[in-house]
C-alpha cells in the first residue's frame, strides 16, 4: 500500500504560516477504524432497501431509515472515542477500500480517510441527522409516501459521510453530487406541486453551475500535481507550484462552494428550496449539506494556504452573503425563508472565516458546528410550528403562540438565544471568535461581521416575536397545539446543543481549536482592540439589533398584509434581485439562444443540406427532361455517343 | 479490287439503317433497319476477311446472322405483345420510361 | 488449429438473422424467441472471448487471418483489442436487451414483427465485424453495409415520418461512406505504391505516408465517421431517426451502431494517419465542442421527447469526439469508456421513454404531466436514466466523462472549461424533461398509467445494475481500455505534459 | 448450288484487280442503297420489307464476290429466306395496309438525326476513305480446301466453344418468344354451363339467349346485313363488330325496294311496323320496344323458310315486317 505510507508532509510546509508542531501522520487503519465503512454502509443500506423494498416497507420504513441513521451515529461515537484515545498527532487513519481505477497513469482510490476534521462532521451529520430522522417520524406521519421519504434521508446520510471521509476529491465529488441528487429528491419530495419540482430542479442546475468548478478544479489537480488525492495534492501545494495555479485551483474550488453552500452570486437556490419538507431544510439546508462548501475550503487548507487572492476571494464572498442573507432574512413573512436567509448569512460568517487562513478554520468549523446545532433546532422549531398551524409558513398570521406549544417555544427561544450569539449560548462562542478573527484580518471585513450580527440580532428577533409573542392573528381554522413528543424530543435534543454546544465544544478536553489544529493549523494575530472591548462592541449591537426589532414589532400592532416598504425591503423581499438578475442575465438570453438555434438547425444546417437536395432535385428534374422516353431520341443519343467515341480513338489513336 | 468501296458502301449501309432507326416510328420498319445495320457491319467483316485472308471474319459474320435471328425472334415476339396491348406498333406510343 | 472465436462471434449473429427469417410468416413470437435466444447466445460467445483477453498482452489478440482475395491484399481479418473487447460488450449486452424493449413495438405499427428481429441480429453482426476488423476493407464493408438493414429498420417501422428519416439516414451515411471509399483506396495504392498491396490494418499502420497524402485521407475517413458519430454539423439525421425510428430501434441505433463511427476515429483515423490526426485535432476538438454546446442547447429546446433525447446524444458524442481528438491517454480512455457508458444511458433513456410512450402514444412532452404519482417505478426508472444521462457520479457515465475533461483540459484548456459547460445543460434539459412529465398535479387522463410491468422491468433493470457496477468498480474495465487506448496513442506520438509537480516522488523519498 | 459455285470461281477467279468484280459491285451497291432507302422511306412496312430483302439478296451476291459464298448462301436462306419472312408474317399479323404518317412527333429529331447521320457518314467514310488498305489477300491461303471447308473447321474447331453458346442463345430466344407471346389463362375456362349462367346473372336479360343473328330475308340471308326491330330499326347487335369496325356492313334499306315489293306481294299492310306500338300478346309486359327477344331469337337458323314459314305469335311482327 503504497500509497498510505505517507505523511502528509504539505501540511507542515508552509511558507508563513505557524503549523503545528507535531507532524500529523496519515496510518493505515485498523481494528475498529478499519470499520469506518460502516458509517456510510448503514444509510446507504438503508436507501437501498427502503427505495427498493416496495409498498411492503410502508408500515416500518421509517424505523428502519431512522435505526441506519441511529447506527451510523453509534459507530460515530465509537471511532470518536477511539480517536481520542490516540495522541494529537496520531488522529487520521485512511481507511483502504478498493482501487476506483487507474487510468493513463491516473489512480484514483476508494478510502475513506478518518481525521479531526471528518470526524467532526461525521458526528454532526450522524448526530443531527439521527435527531431529525426521529422528528421525521412524527412530521412526516400522515404522508404517504414516508418510506419513500426515509429513503432519501438515509441517502442523504450516505452521500453526504461520503463526501466528508473522502481521501480524494474526486471521491468527494461522489458525495458532493450524492448529496445534491438527495437534496434535489427532497426538495421535490412534494412532486404534485409544481413549485417544488421547479425549486427542485432549480437548485440541482445552480449546484451544477458550482460543479463546474469543481470538475474543473480537479481537472487542474490532474495537470498539476497528476492525482486528485488529499495526499499527493496537499503535499504538492508546497513543493513549487505557481501561485497562478493554486489560485485558480483555489478560485475553482470557491466556486463550487459557492453553489454548494448558497453563497453569492450562486445564492438563489436556497430560498426557494424551503418548498421541502421542513426536516430536509432543517438537515440539508441548513445544518449540513450546505456546509459542505465550508468544509472543502477548510480541508483544501493546504492550497488556500498558499493562494491569497483565492482566500481573499473566499472572505469577500462570504461577507457579501453575509449581509445579503441577513438583509433578506429581514424582509421575508415566510417562517422558513427568513431562516433560510439565515442560514446563508450564518454560512456566510463560515466562508468569512474559513476564508482568513488558519486564523480562522477552526473557528469556521467551529460555527459551522454550533449552527448545525442552533439552526436545525430553529427550523424544526418552525416545522413544529408549521405542524400545529395547519402548515401554515406566514409568521403574520402566527402570533402569541408560546402557550400553545410551551416546548417548541422553549426550545426555539434557546435557539433563538444562541444565534444571536448572547453568552452562554452557542452562538456567542463561535460568532465572537469569528468577528475577533475579522478585525483582526481587517478592520472593514470586522465591521462587516459585526453589521451581520446586529441584523441577525433584528431579524431573529422578528421571527421570535411575530410567531410567540404579539397578538393573535391566526387563520380562522387554525388550532395551534403542542407536537407529539417523537417531535419534541428531538427538539429538547437540539436545544441542549444550542445551549451548551459552544462552551463545550470550545473548553472541553482542549476544545475544538486544538482538536482541529493539525489539520487546520493555527495562527494568530493581534487584534486591533482589546478583547473585552470587541466583545462589548459586539453584545452592543446584538442588543442594539434586538430592541429595533422590539420596537418595530411588539409595540406596533402587525398588520395581516405585509405593508410596501421602503426600496431596501422591497427589494429583500425580491431576494436582492437574485432571481430577477438570474432571469435577466441567464434565462432570457438562454431561451432565446435555445428558441433561435432550433430555428438555426431547422433552416440553417438542416436548411442547407436540404437545399443543397433540393438542388440537386431540382437539377435533375430538370435533366430528366432529356429522358423523353423515345426510344428514337435514346438510338440518337446512341448514335451520337458512338460518333464521339469514333472521334476520339481517331483523336488520340487508340490501337 | 480494293476494299475501300466495299467499306464505304458498308458505311452507306449502316447510316442508312441509323437514320431509319432514329426517324421512322413503325417498329417494325425500324426494326428491319437495325438488320439493315447488322448486315452493313457483316460486308465490312467480310471484307476484311477477304483483305487479311483470314476466315475468322466470315465467322464473326455467321455468329452476327445467327445473333441476329435469335434476336429478330425475340424482338418480333416483343412488337406483337405490345401490338396486342396497345393496338400500335408505333416506337413512340412505347414511352412508358418517360416519369 | 485454436478455435476461430471471433468468427463464431460475427457468424452466430447472422446465423440467428438467417433462422429469424425463416420462421414461418405468421409467427411473429417465435421469430422474436429465436432472436432473443442467438442474441443472448452471441453474449455468451462475447463473455468467452472476454474471458480470454489478456491484459498488457499482443495488441490484436484471438487473431485469425485468412486471405480472402489474395491478389489485392484483402483478408479476413480479425482481432480484438482493448477498444475492442470494451465495445464488444456492450454490443453484445446492448442487443438481447433492445431485442426485449422492441418486443410489442412492431405490433404496435401492425406490422410483421419478423424482419425487425432477424435485421436487428443481422446489424449485431455486422457491428461486431466492424469492431473486430483487422482489415481495412473488411471493415469498410461492414460498415457500409450495416446501412442497409438499419434503413429498413427504420422505414419499416416507426413513426408517420420514418420514411423520411430513413432515407436521410442512409442518404448521410452512404455520402460519407463514398468519401471515405475514395480515402479507402488511396491508403490501398500507398501500399501498392510501397510493394505490398495489402488492406491489413498492421500493414497499412506500418506506411509511412507522406503528410498532405495523409490530410486528404484522414478527412475521408473522419468524414464518415463524423456523419456516423454524429458529429456537428454533420448530425442532423440523428434527431430525425431517432424521433422516426421506434425507441428501441433509436436506442440501438445511437447506443450501439453509431460507435462504430467513433471507433473508426480512435482505431482507424487517428492510428493510420498520425501526422494528419495532430494537425486537424484543434479544428475537430472546436467542432465537437459545438456539438457538445449545441446539442445540448437543441435539446433543452425541443417539444418531442425522442427528439431531445437525439439532441443528447449529439451532445454527448462531443464529448466522445473531444476525448479521443484531445490525444491524452486520459482524454482517449474517457473517450472509448463514454461510449460504452453512452450506449448503455442512451438505451436505458430511450427504453423508457418508448415505455412512456406505449402507454400514452404521444412523443410530446407537452401530452405528459404528474406520471410519478400513478407511476412511481416508471418515475423511478427514467429519473435513474436521465441522472446517469447528465452524468452524475458514481454512475458509469460520470467517470468518462470526467475523464475526457481532464484529458482534454490537459491539452486544451478554454476547450474542456467550454465543454465543461455541458454538464450544466445536460442537467437543465434532463430536468426539465422530467419535471414536464413526472412531476406536477397529475393530470386527469394520467390517473389510470400503468405501471412498469416484468417485460419492461427486465429490460430496465440489467441497464441500471450494469450503469451502478461500471460506475462503481470501472477498474476492470478502465484497465481493457486503457490497455488498448496505449498502444494507439502510441502511433500519434504526441506528448502529453507531464504534471509539473512529480509529488510521488517526493512523497516515497519521504517514505525512506 | 453448284451454279452458285461456278458463279462464286468465276467471280474468284477475275477477283484481284479484275474489272469483273468491280462491274459486279458497281451494278450491286447502287442497288443495294437503293433497297435500304426504300426501306427507309417506303410508308408501307410490307415495301420497306421488300426493300430490304433486295439489299440483302444484293449483299449475299457481294458476300460471293468477296470469297464468301458459305455466307452468301447463308444470307439468302436465312436473312431473306428466314428472317424477312418472319417480318412479312409479323406485318401481316400487325395490319398490312396501316401507312405511316410522315409528320415527325418528336421535335428536333429530324434535324438532329439528319445531322448525326451525316456526320457519322463523314467520319466513317473519310476513315474507310483514308485508310490506306492493302489489296486484299484473298482466302484462298487461309481455306484450301475451299470456303465451305474452311469455315467448319474454324466452327467446330476453334470456335466449337462459340458455336454452342449461340445454339443455346437460340433455343432461348425460341423459347423466350414462346413465353413473350404466351397469353397465360388466368383463370379457368368456363363450362358453357357456367356461361349460360353468367349471362343469365350478369347480363342484359334481354340478351340473354343470344345476340340476335344478323339479317335474314326472304331473299336475301348475310351476315354484314342487320336484323330488323320490330319497329323496322336494324339491330346493331345483330351484326360482327368486326364486319363493323371494317365498315363492311350494308344497311337493310339497301334491300327496301325488294321487301316492300314481297310486302306488297303477300298483301300485308304497309303499317306493318306501327304494330309495334301495341304489342302482342306473346311480348312479355312492360318489355322495351327495342328489346330483341323475340321474334329473331327462335329463327336460330337464320333460314329462308324458318323465317317465313314462321307463325308463332311472338314472331308475327317480324313475319309482318317483311
Amino acid at each position: 500500500m503504497n500509497s498510505i505510507n505517507s505523511l502528509s508532509q504539505g501540511f507542515a510546509v508552509q511558507a508563513d504560516v505557524v503549523r503545528a508542531d507535531t507532524v500529523q501522520v496519515v496510518q493505515e487503519a485498523s481494528g475498529l477504524f478499519s470499520w469506518t465503512w460502516l458509517l456510510i454502509a448503514l444509510p446507504l443500506v438503508g436507501a437501498a432497501v427502503l427505495l427498493l423494498g416496495g409498498r411492503r416497507l410502508d408500515r416500518t420504513g421509517h424505523l428502519i431509515g431512522s435505526a441506519a441513521a441511529i447506527g451510523s451515529f453509534v459507530v460515530a461515537v465509537a471511532l470518536f472515542i477511539a480517536l481520542l484515545g490516540e495522541s494529537g498527532g496520531e488522529r487520521s487513519y485512511l481507511v483502504p477500500l478498493w482501487e476506483w481505477f487507474n487510468a493513463g497513469g491516473y489512480e484514483v482510490r476508494v478510502d475513506l480517510l478518518l481525521d479531526q476534521l471528518s470526524m467532526a462532521f461525521v458526528l454532526l451529520i450522524t448526530g443531527v441527522g439521527s435527531l431529525i430522522h426521529i422528528y421525521s417520524i412524527g412530521y412526516m406521519e400522515h404522508d404517504e409516501r414516508r418510506r419513500r421519504f426515509f429513503g432519501y434521508l438515509n441517502l442523504f446520510v450516505a452521500s453526504m459521510l461520503l463526501l466528508v471521509l473522502a481521501a480524494d476529491y474526486l471521491i468527494l465529488f461522489i458525495g458532493w453530487e450524492g448529496v445534491g441528487l438527495a437534496s434535489y429528491l427532497l426538495i421535490g419530495f412534494w412532486q404534485h406541486k409544481p413549485s417544488a419540482a421547479v425549486a427542485a430542479k432549480k437548485a440541482f442546475v445552480v449546484n451544477r453551475v458550482g460543479d463546474m468548478g469543481m470538475v474543473l478544479a480537479i481537472a487542474s489537480m490532474l495537470v498539476v500535481f497528476g492525482s486528485s488525492s488529499f495526499e499527493v495534492v496537499f503535499a504538492g501545494a508546497g513543493s513549487g507550484v505557481t501561485t497562478g495555479w493554486l489560485n485558480a485551483i483555489g478560485l475553482l474550488l470557491l466556486l463550487a462552494a459557492c453553489g454548494k453552500s448558497a453563497q453569492f452570486p450562486l445564492q438563489s437556490w436556497l430560498l426557494d428550496a424551503m418548498e421541502g419538507p421542513t426536516p430536509v431544510s432543517a438537515l440539508i439546508h441548513a445544518a449540513t449539506m450546505v456546509t459542505a462548501g465550508v468544509y472543502l475550503v477548510v480541508r483544501s487548507a493546504a492550497i488556500y494556504d498558499l493562494a491569497p487572492e483565492a482566500r481573499t476571494a473566499v472572505v469577500v464572498i462570504g461577507a457579501i452573503t453575509l449581509l445579503m442573507g441577513a438583509i433578506i432574512g429581514c424582509a421575508k413573512d415566510d417562517i422558513k425563508k427568513a431562516l433560510a436567509g439565515s442560514t446563508m448569512s450564518q454560512i456566510g460568517y463560515m466562508m468569512l472565516a474559513a476564508g482568513l487562513g488558519p486564523a480562522g478554520y477552526a473557528f469556521a468549523i467551529f460555527h459551522l458546528i454550533t449552527h448545525g446545532f442552533f439552526k436545525a433546532n430553529l427550523f424544526l422549531g418552525a416545522g413544529s410550528v408549521m405542524h400545529g398551524m395547519n402548515d401554515e409558513v406566514d409568521m403574520r398570521r402566527f402570533g402569541a403562540l408560546r402557550a400553545a406549544m410551551p416546548v417548541t417555544f422553549a426550545t426555539f427561544a434557546l435557539g433563538y438565544l444562541a444565534i444571536i450569539g448572547l453568552p452562554p449560548f452557542a452562538g456567542f462562542f463561535s460568532k465572537d471568535k469569528i468577528i475577533e478573527a475579522a478585525f483582526a484580518e481587517n478592520i472593514l471585513i470586522g465591521i462587516c461581521a459585526l453589521l451581520g450580527a446586529g441584523i441577525t440580532a433584528f431579524y431573529m428577533t422578528r421571527v421570535m416575536l411575530l410567531t410567540f409573542f404579539t397578538s393573535k392573528r391566526w387563520a380562522d381554522d387554525a388550532h395551534p397545539h403542542e407536537s407529539p413528543r417523537v417531535m419534541t424530543w428531538p427538539l429538547i435534543g437540539l436545544g441542549a446543543l444550542s445551549v451548551a454546544g459552544g462552551a463545550g465544544l470550545l473548553y472541553i478536553g482542549g476544545g475544538i481549536v486544538d482538536w482541529l489544529e493539525p489539520v487546520t493549523g493555527e495562527e494568530h494575530h493581534d487584534l486591533p482592540l482589546p478583547l473585552a472591548l470587541l466583545i462589548a462592541l459586539t453584545l452592543t449591537t446584538v442588543v442594539a439589533g434586538v430592541a429595533l426589532a422590539w420596537f418595530m414589532y411588539q409595540r406596533r400592532p402587525v398588520p395581516a398584509v405585509a405593508p410596501a416598504g421602503n426600496p431596501l425591503v422591497t427589494a429583500a423581499r425580491r431576494d436582492l434581485y437574485g432571481d430577477a438578475v438570474n432571469e435577466a442575465v441567464l434565462m432570457r438570453p438562454g431561451q432565446y439562444l435555445t428558441r433561435s438555434l432550433v430555428y438555426v438547425e431547422s433552416r440553417g444546417v438542416d436548411g442547407a443540406v436540404l437545399g443543397a437536395a433540393n438542388a440537386v432535385g431540382g437539377l435533375s428534374s430538370r435533366w430528366r427532361r432529356w429522358q423523353t422516353g423515345f426510344v428514337r431520341s435514346y438510338a440518337l443519343t446512341m448514335l451520337a455517343g458512338a460518333g464521339l467515341v469514333v472521334i476520339a480513338m481517331l483523336l488520340v489513336r487508340l490501337p | 479490287m480494293n476494299p475501300t468501296s466495299y467499306l464505304v458502301l458498308a458505311t452507306l449501309l449502316f447510316t442508312i439503317g441509323a437514320a431509319g432507326v432514329l426517324l421512322r416510328r413503325n417498329a417494325l420498319v425500324a426494326f428491319m433497319s437495325v438488320e439493315l445495320m447488322l448486315n452493313a457491319a457483316n460486308l465490312a467483316f467480310v471484307t476484311f476477311a477477304r483483305m487479311h485472308g483470314n476466315l475468322d471474319g466470315q465467322i464473326v459474320a455467321f455468329f452476327v446472322m445467327v445473333i441476329a435471328a435469335a434476336e429478330v425472334v425475340v424482338g418480333l415476339a416483343i412488337i406483337v405483345m405490345i401490338f396486342r396491348t396497345r393496338r400500335s406498333a408505333s416506337v413512340d406510343d412505347a414511352s412508358l420510361l418517360k416519369l | 488449429m485454436t478455435f476461430p472465436w471471433l468468427t463464431t462471434l460475427i457468424a452466430v449473429p447472422a446465423l440467428g438473422a438467417a433462422l429469424t427469417a425463416l420462421v414461418p410468416a405468421g409467427r411473429g413470437r417465435l421469430a422474436k424467441q429465436v432472436a432473443i435466444a442467438f442474441s443472448l447466445v452471441t453474449l455468451a460467445v462475447a463473455i468467452a472471448v472476454i474471458a480470454q483477453f489478456e491484459l498488457g498482452g499482443d495488441r490484436y489478440q484471438l487473431a485469425e487471418q485468412h486471405v480472402w482475395i489474395e491478389p489485392l491484399g484483402i483478408h479476413w481479418a480479425l482481432g480484438v483489442d482493448g477498444i475492442g473487447v470494451a465495445l464488444i460488450a456492450l454490443t453484445a449486452v446492448a442487443t438481447p436487451i433492445v431485442a426485449l424493449a422492441m418486443w410489442p413495438e412492431a405490433e404496435a405499427e401492425r406490422r410483421d414483427p419478423k424482419p425487425f428481429f432477424a435485421l436487428l441480429l443481422l446489424v449485431e453482426g455486422m457491428i461486431l465485424a466492424a469492431f473486430l476488423a483487422k482489415d481495412l476493407l473488411l471493415f469498410y464493408i461492414v460498415f457500409e453495409a450495416m446501412l442497409i438493414p438499419l434503413y429498413f429498420m427504420i422505414g419499416m417501422y416507426g413513426g408517420p415520418q420514418r420514411r423520411y428519416a430513413a432515407l436521410k439516414f442512409l442518404l448521410y451515411n452512404l455520402f460519407g461512406g463514398l468519401v471515405m471509399l475514395a480515402a479507402v483506396i488511396g491508403i490501398y495504392v500507398q501500399s501498392v505504391d510501397a510493394g505490398n498491396p495489402s488492406f491489413l490494418l498492421t500493414d497499412l499502420m506500418a506506411l509511412d505516408i507522406g503528410a498532405d497524402a495523409q490530410r486528404w485521407m484522414f478527412l475521408g475517413f473522419m468524414l464518415a465517421f463524423a456523419i456516423k458519430a454524429p458529429l456537428w454539423p454533420f448530425h442532423t439525421w440523428l434527431p430525425d431517426a431517432a424521433a422516426e425510428a421506434t425507441p428501441s430501434n433509436a436506442a440501438f441505433l445511437s447506443g450501439v451502431a453509431d460507435k462504430v463511427g467513433t471507433f473508426g476515429m480512435i482505431a482507424l483515423a487517428v492510428p493510420l494517419f498520425p501526422v494528419a490526426a495532430r494537425d486537424f485535432a484543434p479544428v475537430i476538438v472546436v467542432l465537437a465542442v459545438i456539438s457538445i454546446v449545441y446539442g445540448a442547447l437543441l435539446a433543452i429546446g425541443q417539444t418531442d421527447m425522442k427528439r431531445l433525447i437525439g439532441y443528447t446524444s449529439i451532445s454527448h458524442f462531443g464529448f466522445i469526439v473531444l476525448g479521443i481528438f484531445a490525444l491524452t491517454d486520459r482524454g482517449a480512455t474517457g473517450a472509448t469508456f463514454y461510449m460504452v457508458n453512452h450506449g448503455l444511458s442512451t438505451i436505458a433513456l430511450f427504453v423508457v421513454v418508448g415505455f412512456l410512450i406505449s402507454r400514452r402514444n404521444s412523443r410530446l412532452v407537452a401530452d405528459y404531466g404528474g406520471l410519478q404519482k400513478p407511476a412511481p417505478k416508471l418515475a423511478g426508472v427514467f429519473l435513474f436514466a436521465g441522472l446517469s444521462g447528465l452524468a452524475l457520479p458514481p454512475l458509469a457515465t460520470f467517470l468518462s466523462e470526467f475523464l475526457v475533461i481532464a484529458g482534454t483540459f490537459e491539452r486544451y484548456r478554454a476547450a474542456a472549461v467550454i465543454a465543461t459547460g455541458g454538464i450544466v445543460l445536460a442537467a437543465l434539459y434532463i430536468l426539465w424533461l422530467y419535471q414536464r412529465t413526472m412531476t406536477g398535479p397529475v393530470r386527469d387522463d394520467a390517473a389510470g398509467t400503468r405501471d412498469l410491468g416484468r417485460r419492461e422491468i427486465a429490460v430496465v433493470a440489467p441497464l441500471i445494475a450494469l450503469i451502478l457496477a461500471i460506475g462503481i468498480f470501472p477498474r476492470t474495465v478502465v484497465d481493457v481500455i486503457d490497455d488498448g487506448v496505449g498502444p494507439t496513442l502510441a502511433e500519434v506520438e504526441v506528448d502529453v505534459p507531464p504534471p509539473l509537480v512529480t509529488v510521488n516522488d517526493l512523497v516515497e523519498g519521504n517514505d525512506q | 448450288m453448284s451454279l452458285l459455285a461456278t458463279v462464286a470461281a468465276q467471280v474468284a477467279e477475275t477477283s484481284s484487280g479484275s474489272t469483273g468484280e468491280q462491274v459486279l459491285f458497281w451494278i450491286i451497291a447502287p442497288l443495294a442503297v437503293i433497297g435500304a432507302l426504300g426501306l427507309v422511306t417506303s410508308r408501307k412496312a410490307v415495301h420497306g420489307a421488300l426493300f430490304l430483302a433486295v439489299t440483302m439478296v444484293g449483299l449475299a451476291i457481294l458476300y460471293i464476290a468477296l470469297e464468301a459464298p458459305f455466307l452468301g448462301v447463308v444470307q439468302i436462306v436465312v436473312y431473306t429466306g428466314a428472317i424477312m419472312m418472319l417480318f412479312l408474317f409479323v406485318i401481316m399479323l400487325v395490319g398490312v395496309d396501316a401507312s405511316d404518317s410522315r409528320v415527325e412527333t418528336i421535335r428536333g429529331q429530324r434535324a438532329a438525326a439528319a445531322v448525326a447521320v451525316v456526320g457519322v457518314v463523314i467520319l466513317l467514310a473519310s476513315v474507310a476513305g483514308r485508310a490506306a488498305l492493302p489489296d486484299p489477300a484473298g482466302t484462298a491461303d487461309a481455306a484450301p480446301e475451299g470456303n465451305v471447308y474452311g469455315i467448319a473447321d474454324l466452327l467446330f474447331g476453334r470456335y466449337v466453344w462459340a458455336f454452342e453458346v449461340v445454339a443455346a442463345v437460340l433455343i432461348t430466344a425460341a423459347v423466350g418468344a414462346m413465353v413473350l407471346t404466351h397469353r397465360e389463362r388466368i383463370s379457368r375456362r368456363l363450362s358453357q354451363r357456367e356461361l349460360a349462367e353468367k349471362r343469365f346473372r350478369e347480363g342484359d336479360p334481354r340478351q340473354a339467349a343470344g345476340l340476335p343473328p344478323p339479317g335474314v330475308y326472304a331473299r336475301h340471308n348475310a351476315v354484314d346485313t342487320p336484323a330488323l326491330l320490330p319497329d323496322g330499326t336494324p339491330a346493331e347487335s345483330s351484326v360482327s363488330q368486326v364486319l363493323v369496325a371494317r365498315g363492311a356492313t350494308r344497311p337493310p334499306e339497301e334491300f327496301a325496294a325488294d321487301i316492300d315489293q314481297i310486302g306488297g306481294d303477300a298483301g300485308i299492310d304497309e303499317a306493318g311496323p306501327t304494330s309495334d306500338d301495341a304489342p302482342p300478346g306473346g311480348e312479355p309486359p312492360g318489355s322495351d320496344a327495342r328489346g330483341v327477344a323475340g321474334p329473331s331469337g327462335p329463327a336460330s337458323a337464320g333460314t329462308d323458310e324458318d323465317a317465313g314459314d314462321n307463325d308463332q305469335p311472338g314472331s308475327g311482327d317480324g313475319g309482318a315486317a317483311r
